[in-house]
C-alpha cells in the first residue's frame, strides 16, 4: 500500500505542474479559441527568467530573499513574452481564418526556443538551477511514504496560484468581465467591456501561472533547459482538454488527472504495456476515452458557441 | 510627390552598404596561396534537443581540422568543414547525405549522431563510396553484428560505414561483468530511454549480467526529455535493488541519480559512454558520487593527448560543450585525415578515385588516437576491445578498471 | 390523403416541456400555416420532425411509413427545411449550394469521381441543370456564380428554400421564410410558396407575419406554450377568441415577435 | 496588342525625359551584369567571370527586362516599371553589400559595380517619371482565332517552363556552409556563406518582383485565362518540366534528393487537405497514417531486419499500404468523429502519439515484436522494377543520372496521382458534401448529407494517400523509424496547407516547397536557421493570413469586391 500512496503522492507532484500551465491554457482558449501553442514556451521561459534573476543577485543572498525576488522575475519575462506575443503575433490574426494562428503559435514556439538557445548564455545544454530547497529534505507523511521540500514547494506554488486565480475569476471585475467575454465576445464589448484588455489579461495571468510552474520545475529538477516547455505544454493542453478547455476547475482537475495516469500506468499498467515507455500513450488512451463519453470533456466546456 | 516606401528604404540601404563597406583593405587575390581545398562533412543534429550533443561532434571535427590546416598534415592541401543538420531525422540525413556526396570537394564524413539516421545515411554513402566514420552509433545492425546475435553469419551491409565505439553487444556485456564481478551487484535495476542506444545497451546488459548470475529486475522505462522521474523510482524502490544501470545519455541520468539518491535509493547508478561525460558530473553534483560509466579504450585523461584536446576545445571557446561524443568525433576526423594524408602523398588524385582511396585507407587504418588505438575489422567496427570503467570521485571520473573484453 | 401525420409528439429538455402532446396532420399538396407567440414551441416542433430534436415521445410518419431518426435520412424520405437564422454554406455559390441539394439524389462515389466515367458526367451534369433551373424557379438565375454569403438577404432566403428543393421533397417545412423582409420581397414569397405548391409539394410554414399567414395558407395551426390550441382554416383562427387572447395575453412578445430573430 | 492600348499616353509623343532615363537605366543595367562585380578571385557564383551574368547578376539582368515595354506604351507600365525598379535598386544594394562585406570592404568590388548603381538610380528615377494612366491592365484577351490555340498552348507551356527555371535556380544554389580552415573566413560565417546567404535573398527578392511587374502589366491575368483555357495542357506542361528536372542536375542526387523529400511531403500535404482543408476537420496526427505507410512498406520490402520476412511486389505494397493505413483512418475516426473543432484536434494529436509510442515499443520487450522499436526497421532494399535497380546511377540520351532520379520519378507519378485524385474529388458530388459539412455541418445534415459516413471518409482517404506516400518514402529512406513521426511532423504538414492555402492543389505544393526548401535553403544560417524559420512562420501568417495560394472560394471570402477573371475573360 505504501506504494500506491507514495505513487499518488508523485502523481500529484507532476499533476500540479500540468495543472498550472494548463490554466493558461484554458484562460486564453476559453476567450480567443486559441490553442497558443507556444504557451509551453511561456513556462520555460518564466525558469530561465528566474535563473537570470539568481544570476543577477550577488552571491550568499539567503534564499528567503532570492526565492521571491526569482519568482517576480520569473512573471516578469513570462507575462512580457506573453503579452509582446499577443500583441504582435496573436492580435493582428483575430479575423482571419481560424487555422492561421495556429501556425503562427507553432512558428512563436520555434522562435522562443531558438532565441533561448542561441542567445541565452550556455543554454545549448541544460543550465543548473540553483536548489534553494533542499531535494534530500524529505518529510514523511507515512512510514514509507515520503514527499520532497522541493515537491511541497511545487505542490503548494501550484493551489496557491489556482485558488488565487479562481477567486480572481470569481470575485473581481476584471474576471467578471473576462467570464462574459468568455459567454459572448460581442455582447461583452457592447456592454463596454474592452475585449481587447480583457484578451490581454488572460494571457497575462496564464503567463504568470506558467512562470510559477516553471520556477518551481527549476527548483525541483536542479535544472531548466530551452526546450522543457515542449513535453510540459503537450501535456497540459492535453489536461485542459480533459477537464473541459475553458473551464478553469476543469484544467486543474485534468491536470491532476493526467499526473494520476502517467503515474499509476508506469506502476500498475499490465504488462508488457507499463513504464514510462508507455505512460504517455496511457495519458492519450484516456484522454480519448473521456472525450468519446463526454466530447466536451470532464466538467464541460465553458466557451462561447460560436457558428 | 512622395517618394515610394521602398525607395525611402532602399536608398538608405544602398548608401549605409556603401559606407560600411568603404572601410576596408583590398584584398590580395588569389587565396590561400594555390593550396587545393578538401572538405569532411558532419552529419550530426545541429538544431533541436539534440543540438547539445550534435555540435560537440562538430565542434570536435573543426578543431581536427582546424589543428590539421595549423600542421599542414595534408599537404598541398586545406582542409575544410561542411557541417549538415540532419534534425535527428532520418529522411533528413538521407537529403543531407546526398548533398555531400554531391559535392566533389567532400572526402570523408564524421557522424551521424543517431543509429536510425545512420540507416539513411549509410546507404547513399555507400553508393558513392564515401567513408563515413561515427563517434557515436552502437546499433548492432550497422555493420551487420545482428546476425550474429542470432546465430547467422555476420555481412557488412554498408561497405564505407565504420565506427569507432563499441557496438552495444560488447560494452554493454563488459559492463555488466563489471557490475556483478567486482561491484559484487546481486539485485539489479535496469532503465532505458527506449532509445536504440539506450535499450540495445541495457539489453546487452542485461543479458550478460543474468548470465553471470545477478538478478535482473524487469527493465524499466522514462522517456527523453521527461524530468520527473519519481515514479519509476517509487516502482524500483519497492524492489530494493542494489545496482542500477541505466541505457542512455547524462541528460537524463543525471537527474535520474539526483532523484533516485534523494528518493532514499542510495545505490549506484552505471552507464555507457552517453554518461562518462564531465556534463554528468556536473548537474548531477554530489549525488553522482560513486557512479560508473563505461568508455571504449584507455583512459583518456591519462593520455596527454587528451588532456590537450580537452584544453584546446576550452581554448577554442566553442559554444557547447564536448558531450559525450566529442572525443569519438575528434578521432574519427583525425583517422580521416590520416587517410587523406596518405591517400594525396602518392599523387594528386580527386573525385571518385579519392574517395575510394580514402575509403581503403581508412580500412586500413592504425591511429593513436585520444580514445586509444583505432583499427578497424572488415565490417567497419572498431577492433579496440579494451573498456574502461570509470567511478565519479570528488565530482570527477576516474578510472576503476581497464580491461580487454572477452 | 395525408403526407405527414404527427401523433402526440412531445418534446422535453430538462424540466421544461417545450412541445407537449402535440398532433398535426399535413394533407397532400396543402399549405399549413403554424402560429403562435414566442417561445410557443414551433422551432423545436419543426426540429422534431427533422432529426435535428428526438423528441421525448410520439411518433411522426411520412406518407404512411416512420420516419427515419437522422437528419440525412428524412430528407432522403422527403421532407425538407430551411432554418429561421439562415443557414447557406457561406463560402460556396449559389449554384453549388442547390446542386448540394442533390446530394441524396445522386450516387456517384469516390470512385467515380476519381475515375470519371461517362455516367458520372451524366450525373453531373444533371445536377447542374436541375439546380440551375431551380435557381431561376427562385428568381435567381442571374447569381448562380456569386458566394451566398455575398447576397441580399431576401436572396439567401431563397436559395435556402431553392438548396431544400433540390432534395425532391414531398413536404417543405419553412421557418419563418419572411423574417427581415421588405413587403416586396413579402409579396414575392407568397408567390414562390404558391409555385411550390403547384409543383405539388405540401408546405408547412412557421409565420409571424399573419397577413401573409392567412392570405397563403389553406389551414393554420396554433401553437401555445407548447401545446396545439386549434387547427382550422385561416377564417376560423383568425376569429378565434383564444387565438387573440394567446396573443394579447402577451402584448410585448407579440409586438416584438415580428422584427426579433 | 489590343485595342486597350491606345489611349492619352501615345498624345505625349515626344520621347519624354522618364522613358529617356529609364532606358539609360536599363541599359547601364545590362551592361553592368556583363562585367564582373567582384574584384577579387575566391567570390563563388560566378560573379567574377565577365561577359556572362552569373551569381546575382542574372536578376540584376532580369529585373532590367522590364523596360522593353518603353517601346510600347502599355497599360500599367509605369507602375510595373516603378515595381521593377523598386526591386532591382534593393536587389542590386544588397548584392553589393554583400559582395562588398565578403571582399573586406568596397574597395574590392569589380567593375560592374559603378554601373550598376548608376543605372539602377537612373531606371527608378526614371520610372517615377513617366506618364502613368489611369488606365490598369487588363488580361490580354486573344481573339478567336486560328492562331489562338498554338500561341496560347506556348504561352502556357512556356511558364511551366519558366517555373521549373526558377526552380531549378533556386534549388540549385549553393546551401553548404563550408567553414573553418579557409582563409575566407569571415568570423562565424565562411565567405560561401555570405555570398550564398546575399545570392538566396536576391533570388527570392528577384522572384517576387518579376511577380510583382508580371502582375502589374496584367501577364498575371493574362496567365490565368488562358491557363483557365487549357488546364490540361498547363498540367501536363507542368509535370513534363517537372519530369525533366533530373536532367538538369549533371549526375548530381543533392537537388533530387531535396525534390524528392518536396514531393512526398507535398503528396501527403495534398491527403491531409482533403481533412483540413475540405472536409475541415483539423487533424494533428496525420504524420501517424503516413508511418503506417511506412512501417507497412518496410516490413514488406524483404528488409534483413524485418520480422515478417515477407516481399511484396512494390505496386502492391503502395495500394496494399494505401489500405491499411485507410483502415486506421477508419479506426482513429469511428469513434471520435462527434466531437467538435479543437477537440477532434487534441484526439488526433493523441493518436499521433500513441502511434509513435507504440512503434517505439513493439520491440518483443516492452511489446510484441513488430517494429524493431527505436531501431526501426532498416537496411530496406533499393526497388527493382524488372531489371532496373533503382538503386543504381543511370545514363539516359547521354546525360548521367544519379540514383535519386528513379525515386524521383517515383515520387512524381505518386504526386500525380494523388493530386489527380484530389482535384476531382474535390469538384465531385462528394467533395461538395465535403465543403457543406465544413461550412454548416447541420445545414449539411438537413441537405440530406450523411455527415458521419462522409467524414469517416475523409479521414479515411485522407489516411490512405498519406500512407501511399509513407511506403514510398520508406524506400527512398531506407529506414522506417520511430524519430521520423513525432508531433513536429504533423505540424508541419498542416503548416505546409495552411501556408500555401488551405483546400487547394498548388497550395500544398507551394507550402510543401517552402517549409521543406526554406529550411534547407537556410542552412547557410547555422544556428540561426530554425529560429529564423520561426519567424517567416509568423510574419507568412500575418501578412498572408489566406495562405499564399488562396483557393478561388477563400481568394473571393477576402477579396469580395474582386470580380472573377473567368467573367472578365468573357466581357
Amino acid at each position: 500500500m505504501d506504494v500506491f500512496f507514495q505513487q499518488l503522492v508523485n502523481a500529484i507532484v507532476l499533476g500540479a505542474t500540468y495543472g498550472l500551465v494548463a490554466l493558461g491554457y484554458t484562460m486564453v482558449y476559453g476567450i480567443v479559441q486559441l490553442i497558443n501553442f507556444a504557451h509551453g514556451e511561456i513556462y520555460m521561459l518564466g525558469g530561465f527568467g528566474a535563473l537570470t534573476t539568481y544570476l543577477a543577485l550577488p552571491s550568499g543572498t539567503p534564499a528567503g530573499i532570492s526565492l521571491p525576488l526569482m519568482l517576480v522575475g520569473g512573471i516578469a519575462v513570462s507575462v512580457t513574452a506573453a503579452v509582446i506575443m499577443e500583441r504582435f503575433a496573436y492580435r493582428p490574426l483575430r479575423s482571419a481564418p481560424r487555422l492561421a494562428p495556429l501556425i503562427t503559435a507553432i512558428g512563436v514556439s520555434v522562435f522562443l526556443q531558438e532565441l533561448v538557445r542561441n542567445f541565452y548564455p550556455h543554454a545549448r545544454s541544460a543550465r543548473n538551477f540553483p536548489q534553494l530547497v533542499n531535494p534530500d529534505y524529505q518529510i514523511r507523511l507515512g512510514s514509507n511514504v515520503q514527499i520532497s521540500a522541493p515537491q511541497l514547494l511545487t505542490v503548494t506554488v501550484a493551489l496557491v496560484g489556482m485558488v488565487t486565480l479562481s477567486t480572481f475569476v470569481r470575485r473581481s471585475r476584471t474576471g467578471r468581465a473576462m467570464q462574459a467575454t468568455a459567454q459572448d465576445p460581442d455582447t461583452a464589448r457592447l456592454m463596454g467591456i474592452d475585449t481587447d484588455r480583457i484578451i490581454v489579461t488572460a494571457f497575462v495571468l496564464g503567463a504568470a501561472l506558467a512562470a510559477l510552474a516553471g520556477v518551481s520545475s527549476g527548483l525541483q529538477f536542479g535544472q531548466v533547459d530551452f526546450h522543457m516547455g515542449f513535453i510540459t505544454g503537450v501535456k497540459a493542453f492535453t489536461a485542459a482538454v480533459l477537464g473541459g478547455i475553458g473551464n478553469i476547475s476543469g484544467a486543474v482537475l485534468g491536470g491532476f488527472i493526467l499526473g494520476l495516469v502517467e503515474v499509476m500506468a508506469t506502476q500498475y499498467a499490465p504488462d508488457p504495456f507499463s513504464g514510462g515507455a508507455w505512460k504517455d500513450a496511457w495519458s492519450f488512451v484516456v484522454l480519448i476515452i473521456v472525450l468519446v463519453f463526454r466530447p466536451t470533456g470532464l466538467l464541460g466546456e465553458r466557451v462561447a458557441a460560436r457558428a | 510627390m512622395h517618394p515610394p516606401r521602398l525607395v525611402r528604404i532602399a536608398a538608405p540601404l544602398l548608401i549605409g552598404a556603401l559606407v560600411l563597406s568603404a572601410c576596408g583593405s583590398k584584398k590580395e587575390s588569389g587565396g590561400s596561396s594555390g593550396n587545393k581545398t578538401l572538405t569532411i562533412g558532419v552529419v550530426a543534429p545541429l538544431s533541436g534537443d539534440l543540438s547539445a550533443v550534435g555540435n560537440g561532434i562538430k565542434n570536435s571535427v573543426d578543431l581536427a581540422i582546424k589543428q590539421a590546416n595549423e600542421k599542414k598534415t595534408v599537404k598541398g592541401y586545406t582542409l575544410t568543414m561542411d557541417a549538415q543538420d540532419d534534425t535527428a531525422k532520418a529522411d533528413v540525413g538521407a537529403t543531407v547525405a546526398a548533398k555531400l556526396v554531391a559535392s566533389s570537394g567532400v572526402v570523408g564524413v564524421v557522424g551521424p549522431l543517431n543509429s536510425s539516421v545512420a540507416k539513411s545515411v549509410a546507404p547513399v554513402m555507400a553508393q558513392a563510396d564515401l567513408v563515413e566514420i561515427s563517434p557515436s552509433n552502437s546499433n548492432v545492425d550497422l555493420t551487420g553484428r545482428g546476425a550474429l546475435v542470432t546465430g547467422g553469419t555476420q555481412v557488412r551491409p554498408y561497405k564505407s560505414y565504420f565506427r569507432v565505439v563499441a557496438s552495444d553487444d560488447i560494452q554493454g556485456p563488459f559492463a555488466a561483468q563489471f557490475a556483478v564481478k567486482t561491484v559484487m551487484a546481486k539485485t539489479i535495476a535496469i532503465v532505458h530511454d527506449k532509445k536504440a542506444y539506450g535499450q540495445g545497451l541495457a539489453e546487452a546488459f542485461a543479458k550478460e549480467a543474468t548470465k553471470d548470475g545477478a538478478t535482473v529486475l524487469k527493465t524499466e522505462t522514462i522517456n527523453p526529455g521527461d524530468k520527473d522521474f519519481s515514479a519509476t523510482i517509487t516502482k524500483l524502490k519497492a524492489q530494493k535493488p542494489d545496482f542500477l544501470f541505466y541505457g542512455g545519455e547524462y541528460p537524463e541520468a543525471s537527474l535520474l541519480t539526483k532523484q533516485l539518491k534523494s528518493a532514499g535509493l542510495k545505490i549506484p547508478l552505471m552507464g555507457g559512454d552517453g554518461v562518462q561525460s564531465d556534463e554528468y558530473t556536473k548537474i548531477a553534483g554530489a549525488a553522482a558520487e560513486g557512479d560508473y560509466a563505461t568508455a571504449l579504450g584507455a583512459p583518456t585523461d591519462s593520455l596527454a593527448s587528451a588532456k590537450q584536446f580537452v584544453t584546446d576545445y576550452a581554448a577554442a571557446k566553442y559554444a557547447d560543450p564536448i558531450g559525450p561524443y566529442g572525443a569519438y568525433a575528434y578521432d574519427a576526423a583525425n583517422v580521416i585525415i590520416a587517410a587523406l594524408a596518405k591517400s594525396t602523398a602518392s599523387g594528386s588524385k580527386s573525385g571518385q578515385a579519392l574517395r575510394d582511396d580514402v575509403t581503403k585507407a581508412v580500412q586500413d587504418a592504425n591511429y593513436d588516437g585520444i580514445t586509444g588505438k583505432i583499427t578497424f575489422d572488415q565490417f567497419g567496427d572498431t577492433t579496440v576491445k579494451v573498456l574502461t570503467v570509470y567511478q565519479v570521485k570528488s565530482g570527477k571520473f576516474v578510472a576503476a578498471k581497464t580491461d580487454t573484453f572477452k | 390523403m395525408s403526407v405527414l401525420e404527427a401523433r402526440a409528439v412531445t418534446k422535453r429538455f430538462g424540466g421544461l416541456t417545450a412541445v407537449k402532446d402535440v398532433d398535426l396532420v399535413v394533407n397532400e399538396g396543402e399549405i399549413l400555416g403554424l402560429i403562435g407567440p414566442n417561445g410557443a414551441g414551433k422551432t423545436t416542433f419543426f426540429n422534431c420532425l427533422t432529426g435535428m430534436e428526438t423528441p421525448t415521445a410520439g411518433d411522426v410518419t411520412y406518407k404512411g411509413a416512420p420516419l427515419p431518426k437522422r437528419p440525412d435520412l428524412i430528407t432522403k424520405a422527403g421532407v425538407a427545411r430551411t432554418f429561421q437564422n439562415i443557414r447557406l454554406f457561406n463560402n460556396m455559390t449559389a449554384l453549388e449550394n442547390v446542386i448540394v441539394g442533390r446530394h441524396t439524389r445522386t450516387k456517384a462515389g469516390v470512385f467515380a469521381a476519381v475515375g470519371r466515367g461517362p455516367r458520372y458526367h451524366r450525373e453531373e451534369r444533371e445536377s447542374e441543370q436541375t439546380a440551375r433551373d431551380l435557381l431561376t424557379f427562385v428568381g435567381l438565375g442571374r447569381v448562380g456564380d456569386e458566394l451566398a454569403k455575398s447576397l441580399p438577404y431576401g436572396d439567401q432566403r431563397r436559395l435556402e428554400i431553392a438548396r431544400a428543393l433540390a432534395t425532391d421533397p414531398g413536404l417543405l417545412l419553412l421557418d419563418e421564410p419572411t423574417a427581415g423582409m421588405n413587403p416586396n420581397e413579402t409579396a414575392a414569397a407568397i408567390d414562390l410558396v404558391k409555385g411550390v405548391q403547384a409543383r405539388g409539394i405540401a408546405v408547412v410554414l412557421i409565420e409571424h407575419d399573419m397577413r401573409f399567414v392567412f392570405g397563403l395558407c389553406d389551414r393554420v395551426a396554433v401553437l401555445v406554450q407548447g401545446q396545439k390550441l386549434l387547427e382550422g382554416s385561416p377564417s376560423e383562427v383568425q376569429s378565434d377568441d383564444r387565438v387573440i387572447a394567446a396573443y394579447l395575453g402577451k402584448p410585448t412578445e407579440a409586438e416584438t415577435a415580428g422584427d426579433k430573430q | 496588342m489590343t485595342s486597350q492600348t491606345i489611349p492619352e499616353a501615345r498624345v505625349r509623343s515626344a520621347p519624354d525625359l522618364g522613358v529617356l532615363l529609364t532606358g539609360a537605366g536599363a541599359l547601364l543595367l545590362v551592361g553592368s551584369a556583363l562585367l564582373p562585380w567582384a574584384g577579387y578571385a575566391g567570390f563563388p557564383g560566378k560573379m567574377t567571370l565577365s561577359g556572362y551574368p552569373g551569381g546575382a547578376r542574372l536578376y540584376v539582368l532580369l529585373l532590367a527586362l522590364p523596360a522593353l515595354a518603353l517601346l510600347r506604351p502599355l497599360p500599367g507600365r509605369a507602375a510595373a516599371l516603378r515595381a521593377a525598379a523598386n526591386v532591382e535598386l534593393a536587389v542590386v544594394a544588397l548584392t553589393v553589400y554583400f559582395v562588398a562585406y565578403a571582399g573586406g570592404g568596397f574597395v574590392n568590388v569589380g567593375g560592374g559595380v559603378y554601373p550598376a548603381m548608376i543605372g539602377a538610380i537612373l531606371y527608378l528615377v526614371g520610372s517615377r517619371r513617366l506618364p502613368t494612366s489611369e488606365a490598369v491592365a487588363e488580361g490580354v484577351a486573344l481573339p478567336d482565332a486560328s492562331w489562338r490555340f498554338p500561341v496560347e498552348s506556348l504561352v502556357v507551356a512556356g511558364t511551366a517552363g519558366l517555373a521549373l527555371w526558377l526552380f531549378v535556380i533556386g534549388l540549385g544554389m549553393p546551401s553548404s556552409s563550408i567553414a573553418s580552415g579557409s582563409d575566407l573566413t569571415l568570423g562565424p560565417l565562411s565567405i560561401n556563406d555570405v555570398a550564398n546567404s546575399g545570392q538566396f535573398l536576391a533570388y527570392v527578392i528577384t522572384i517576387a518582383g518579376v511577380a510583382l511587374v508580371a502582375g502589374r502589366l496584367g501577364l498575371l491575368k493574362s496567365l490565368t485565362i488562358m491557363t483557365g483555357r487549357h488546364p490540361k495542357l498547363f498540367v501536363a506542361a507542368g509535370f513534363i518540366a517537372a519530369a525533366a528536372f533530373p536532367f538538369t542536375q549533371n549526375g548530381s542526387g543533392e537537388s533530387l534528393s531535396i525534390a524528392a523529400r518536396i514531393g512526398v511531403f507535398a503528396a501527403a500535404a495534398v491527403g491531409l487537405n482533403i481533412v483540413v482543408g475540405l472536409a475541415g476537420l483539423l487533424d494533428l496526427g496525420y504524420i501517424a497514417f503516413f508511418g503506417v505507410g511506412a512501417y507497412f512498406g518496410a516490413l514488406v520490402s524483404g528488409s534483413v531486419t524485418s520480422v515478417t520476412g515477407v516481399h511484396l511486389p512494390f505496386a502492391l505494397t503502395i495500394v496494399l499500404g494505401g489500405l491499411v493505413s485507410g483502415i486506421f483512418g477508419l479506426l482513429l475516426g469511428a469513434p471520435t468523429l462527434r466531437l467538435r473543432g479543437d477537440y477532434l484536434a487534441i484526439v488526433t494529436l493523441g493518436f499521433g502519439e500513441i502511434f509513435r509510442i507504440t512503434v517505439n515499443n513493439l520491440d518483443g520487450s516492452a511489446g510484441p515484436s513488430l517494429t524493431n522499436g527505436p531501431n526501426g526497421v532498416s537496411n530496406i532494399p533499393d526497388l527493382a522494377l524488372g531489371s532496373f535497380n533503382f538503386g543504381a546511377n543511370h545514363t539516359l540520351f547521354g546525360i548521367d543520372l544519379s540514383f535519386q532520379s528513379n525515386y524521383y520519378w517515383l515520387e512524381l507519378l505518386l504526386l500525380a496521382f494523388v493530386m489527380t485524385s484530389f482535384l476531382r474529388l474535390s469538384e465531385s458530388r462528394i467533395g461538395r458534401a465535403w465543403v457543406a459539412i465544413r461550412e454548416d455541418e447541420l445545414a449539411a445534415a438537413a441537405t440530406g448529407i450523411n455527415t458521419t459516413r462522409l467524414k469517416l471518409l475523409a479521414f479515411a482517404l485522407g489516411a490512405t494517400l498519406a500512407g501511399a506516400a509513407g511506403t514510398v518514402n520508406a524506400h527512398v529512406v531506407k529506414v522506417a523509424a520511430p524519430d521520423s513521426f513525432t508531433f513536429i511532423e504533423s505540424a508541419t504538414l498542416l503548416a505546409a496547407i495552411i501556408l500555401g492555402g488551405m483546400g487547394t492543389v498548388p497550395g500544398a505544393l507551394l507550402g510543401a516547397t517552402v517549409l521543406y526548401l526554406l529550411p534547407e535553403k537556410l542552412r547557410f544560417l547555422h544556428d540561426l536557421r530554425l529560429l529564423v524559420f520561426g519567424i517567416a512562420l509568423v510574419l507568412i501568417m500575418r501578412f498572408r493570413p489566406e495562405g499564399l495560394v488562396a483557393s478561388k472560394r477563400r481568394a473571393r471570402e477576402f477579396h469580395d469586391h474582386e470580380t472573377d477573371p473567368a467573367a472578365e475573360a468573357v466581357a
